[in-house]
């Protein structure tokens, strides 16, 4: 099964995330996961996928390193997780989680082993 | 009145199988919170992309669970040769098919053995594995691994399955039916079972859907949602319904892979039935640029891989989210206000893989 | 309701030969495709070392000059990738598992 | 030989036999287990290897008071079996009995360990699930014999289980619980695979726990000791039955999961109500009449 993430990606700004999830989560879709990675000038891509009747959609926007970006777990309990992951892995600031493990959800022997600065 | 304790629930306990946390709030024996914590074998495995070559990335996906081990390495194939882009032969997407549905019937029924065990079934448990052991056997005949099947590869399968073999699986698939019926027969119809599991961890199906629950997990709540229906590999060419239950109990979730267990030997005899001859992999060439996302039903629900590349022999990015790890949230619902004496039952219904969720 | 639902299951098992085997008492049997270590003939290796690069473990080590081929066995993985990348089909996958060792080097 | 001197050799070979007897009763019960699950199991002596080895380790407690409870468990328990077997009052040996047990759950509670402690809890809560039932056995045994000593109800012409057939049944019901067999085995189990690791033993180890399997092996042999007074009219007889009645419990152990505490309550003091009381009941007015 093809599916590209350019085909589903849907590309916005960091401060339309929270309303564009909640869109999102009112027509009954589905938070799959969130993912970050490094780009070519060093700032993060997040790339939140969304699922509903087996169509899925990714939300992504880039940010700089050191960003804050704001969580979506109010609406999305299960995102919780991912942000910590997120913020553990790569040391991307996330703002008012839910349950904000404050970085000892993973403890790494290098801290943020993922980011940009420990290439 | 009663006086609040905290039971520290694992990392290391008898009854969970991998290392999870749970600092458990009771009240006398009812348990008023749960709080998780994970990170006790965090591996690295997704920070791996920068040293490994894309098609040795294959060897470390299959390595990521000992369980769903063969969906690991199908799911990283696909997404690969997505990438490239590469088109698989139909004989190799056959024998996926049926390499991932023999995965699946040996995980359910390790599933299942854990579970008896989790409510104090020993015997239960020792018969569950006892067939799951045929399973392993014939994998390995087919594979040349046990758990880790180690048969795919970007571009297609790394060994073929002689056609005589494919129906000796399914006549040992035939004579293996009765036998699991036997045994699933104990886990829906005996009393003490039930007794166990009906009305134990209710997960409504709203909480299902807004919590991101997958698999049978999502299932036994009512929603009928098996990324298999996506039509990857083989199974655009095979008849099958998602098994639903809708009471959303622990009793619903092992109902589902039960029947899942059944559904998947079913799936077997569709595919080895139709499997065409020909090429069992095309050869890889290119380096992989772009990105693919690919959603596959593994026995513990459906895995999301998000690869990046950039075009040269190292991919950028190897996000894996495993199915435990979207489960974990809808697993803390399902804890509160349960009994302390369901809390194994509990945690090992959503069928936790840690090792999986940490890469 | 039904109680002790497995009861016919295990009285019947009690008659039966037990499903485990007395390991390593009684010898396990292989199947033919058992992936269990690598092999090598070194009659025909050219060490050209492409096995050591293709290995994701980093488990082969090889050198030219001296005409050395060494594979640590417990970093082997037994994925089969060196077998398959062997310009000389010199590598082997062998059916039997590596024997056990005490130490670890 | 007088009557004393009779009573005081089979006290000694009590002493001495019941552990050894317990000890290959465990065994059996472990190749039996294994057969039932398609395993292979451990040699028949298994057991006295645990116990010696566990002899053998460090002595390791959270506090000194812990080994001294658990010692008068075993001291009281050797003191009930060697009662009983002197032929001694049933009461004395019932109430003996709960002391045991009482000990245990008091050096469970020492340890300050949250599982132990639950499981201690889970013990006494057993303990009132069983109790009512041990104590109809004494009375439907008392009404049918009019002797509350061991030694006159063994003596009985009459097979007892012709009087008594609820009771008896009800009493198999109980032992599943002081067997701690599935599905009763909430406190503590066999395999230490439970949500409470292993209730009411985890903080016990190395001799404190070899002490606690002995005492076991001497309660089980007791348990079954009373098994055989319902059939003492045929000693033969009453030896083959206790001998199936530990049969029937390992086959219930092997094709049940282990219920809740409530389930457990509710269950043993139905039985307990209905089979043991209206037992009593008939017996009460067949014998008065």
């Amino acid at each position: 099964m093809i599916m590209r993430h350019e085909d589903i990606a849907i590309k916005i700004q960091p401060e339309e995330l929270v309303g564009k999830v909640s869109g999102l989560q009112g027509d009954g879709c589905r938070l799959v996961q969130i993912a970050c990675s490094k780009t070519k000038e060093n700032n993060f891509e997040l790339v939140y996928s969304f699922e509903k009747d087996y169509k899925f959609c990714n939300l992504t926007f880039e940010v700089p390193p050191d960003a804050e970006v704001e969580s979506i777990s109010s609406m999305c309990f299960s995102a919780f997780l991912y942000e910590n992951e997120i913020h553990d892995l790569f040391g991307l600031k996330i703002k008012h989680i839910a349950v904000d493990f404050q970085g000892t959800l993973y403890e790494t022997a290098v801290k943020y082993p993922m980011s940009v600065e420990t290439k | 009145m009663s006086k609040r304790t905290i039971i520290p629930f694992g990392p290391q306990h008898p009854v969970l199988p991998e290392p999870i946390h749970l600092d458990l709030v009771l009240e006398d024996e009812k348990v008023v919170q749960a709080i998780p914590r994970i990170g006790y074998v965090h591996r690295g495995l997704e920070k791996l992309v920068e040293k490994q070559e894309y098609a040795n990335m294959v060897y470390v996906a299959e390595r990521i669970c000992g369980i769903c081990s063969f969906i690991h390495a199908q799911t990283c194939s696909q997404a690969i040769e997505d990438l490239l882009p590469i088109e698989v032969p139909e004989r190799a997407l056959y024998l996926r098919t049926i390499w991932a549905e023999m995965s699946r019937t040996h995980s359910h029924l390790l599933w299942l053995g854990l579970m008896a065990d989790a409510f104090g079934f020993e015997a239960l448990f020792m018969h569950c594995w006892r067939l799951r052991e045929k399973i392993l056997d014939m994998v390995e005949d087919t594979a040349g691994g046990r758990v880790i099947f180690g048969s795919c590869k970007v571009g297609g399968v790394r060994v073929d399955i002689e056609d005589a073999k494919l129906k000796d699986i399914v006549i040992q698939y035939n004579d293996l039916e009765k036998e699991i019926k036997e045994i699933t027969d104990v886990f829906v119809e005996d009393y003490s079972v039930k007794h166990r599991l009906v009305d134990v961890g209710v997960m409504s199906k709203e909480d299902a859907h807004v919590l991101g629950a997958v698999g049978p997990t999502m299932r036994g709540s009512g929603v009928a949602k098996d990324m298999r229906t996506l039509g990857y590999a083989a199974y655009k060419y095979l008849k099958f319904e998602p098994v639903v239950e809708t009471a959303g109990d622990c009793y619903a979730r092992t109902k589902v892979r039960i029947r899942e267990v059944f559904q998947s030997i079913d799936l077997i005899r569709q595919a080895v039935a139709q499997i065409p001859g020909g090429p069992i992999a095309v050869k890889v060439t290119g380096n992989p640029t772009g990105s693919s996302f690919q959603c596959v039903e593994q026995a513990r629900g459906d895995v999301a891989y998000y690869l990046k590349a950039n075009g040269t022999k190292n991919l950028e990015r190897f996000r894996v989210r495993t199915p435990t790890f979207a489960n974990i949230p809808p697993l803390l619902k399902m804890l509160g206000g349960c009994e302390l004496a369901d809390v194994p039952v509990i945690v090992l219904s959503i069928d936790p893989c840690i090792s999986c969720t940490e890469r | 309701m039904a109680f002790l639902k497995l009861a016919g299951t295990v009285t019947k098992r009690m008659g039966m030969k037990s499903a485990c085997y007395m390991y390593p008492v009684v010898a396990r049997e292989f199947t033919k495709t058992t992936r269990g270590h690598v092999e090598l003939d070194s009659a025909d290796c050219i060490y050209c070392g492409l096995c050591q690069r293709k290995c994701p473990t980093k488990a082969i080590e090889v050198n030219r000059q001296e005409k050395n081929w060494t594979i640590q066995p417990l970093r082997c993985i037994v994925c089969s990738g060196c077998v398959d990348v062997c310009p000389k089909k010199c590598l082997r996958m062998e059916n039997t598992y590596s024997s056990s060792v005490t130490s670890k080097f | 030989m007088t009557t004393t001197a009779i009573t005081a050799i089979i006290v000694i070979l009590y002493l001495i036999g019941a552990p050894i007897l317990g000890g290959i009763l465990a065994g059996l019960d472990r190749i039996i287990t294994a057969r039932m699950q398609g395993r292979y199991g451990p040699p028949v002596w298994q057991p006295f290897y645990d116990v010696l080895k566990l002899m053998s380790k460090e002595k390791a407690a959270v506090n000194k008071t812990q080994n001294f409870y658990v010692f008068c468990f075993l001291l009281f328990m050797i003191f009930t079996g060697a009662v009983f077997f002197a032929g001694g009052d049933l009461l004395l040996v019932l109430f003996a009995l709960t002391l045991a047990s009482i000990f245990l759950v008091l050096g469970a509670f020492s340890s300050n360990s949250p599982y132990s402690f639950i499981g201690a809890e889970r013990e006494l809560i057993q303990t009132m699930a069983y109790e009512p039932m041990v104590l109809i056995t004494a009375a439907g045994m008392y009404l049918a014999t009019k002797s509350f000593f061991v030694a006159d109800i063994a003596a009985f012409s009459t097979p007892l289980i012709y009087y008594l057939p609820g009771i008896f049944i009800g009493f198999v019901y109980i032992l599943t619980i002081k067997f701690r067999k599935s599905p009763f085995d909430l406190s503590t189990s066999h395999h230490a695979h439970q949500e409470l690791v292993k209730g009411l033993t985890t903080e016990f180890s190395g001799p404190t726990l070899a002490m606690i399997e002995i005492a076991h092996w001497y309660e089980n042999i007791f348990l079954l000791g009373i098994v055989y007074l319902f059939f003492a009219f045929n000693p033969l007889l009453g030896v083959i039955v206790a001998l199936l009645t530990y049969f029937l419990e390992i086959l219930i152990d092997n094709s049940n999961a282990r219920v809740t505490w409530q389930l457990t309550m509710k269950s043993a003091w139905i039985v307990a109500a209905t089979l043991g009381m209206a037992n009593l009941i008939i017996v009460f007015f067949k014998l008065s009449v």
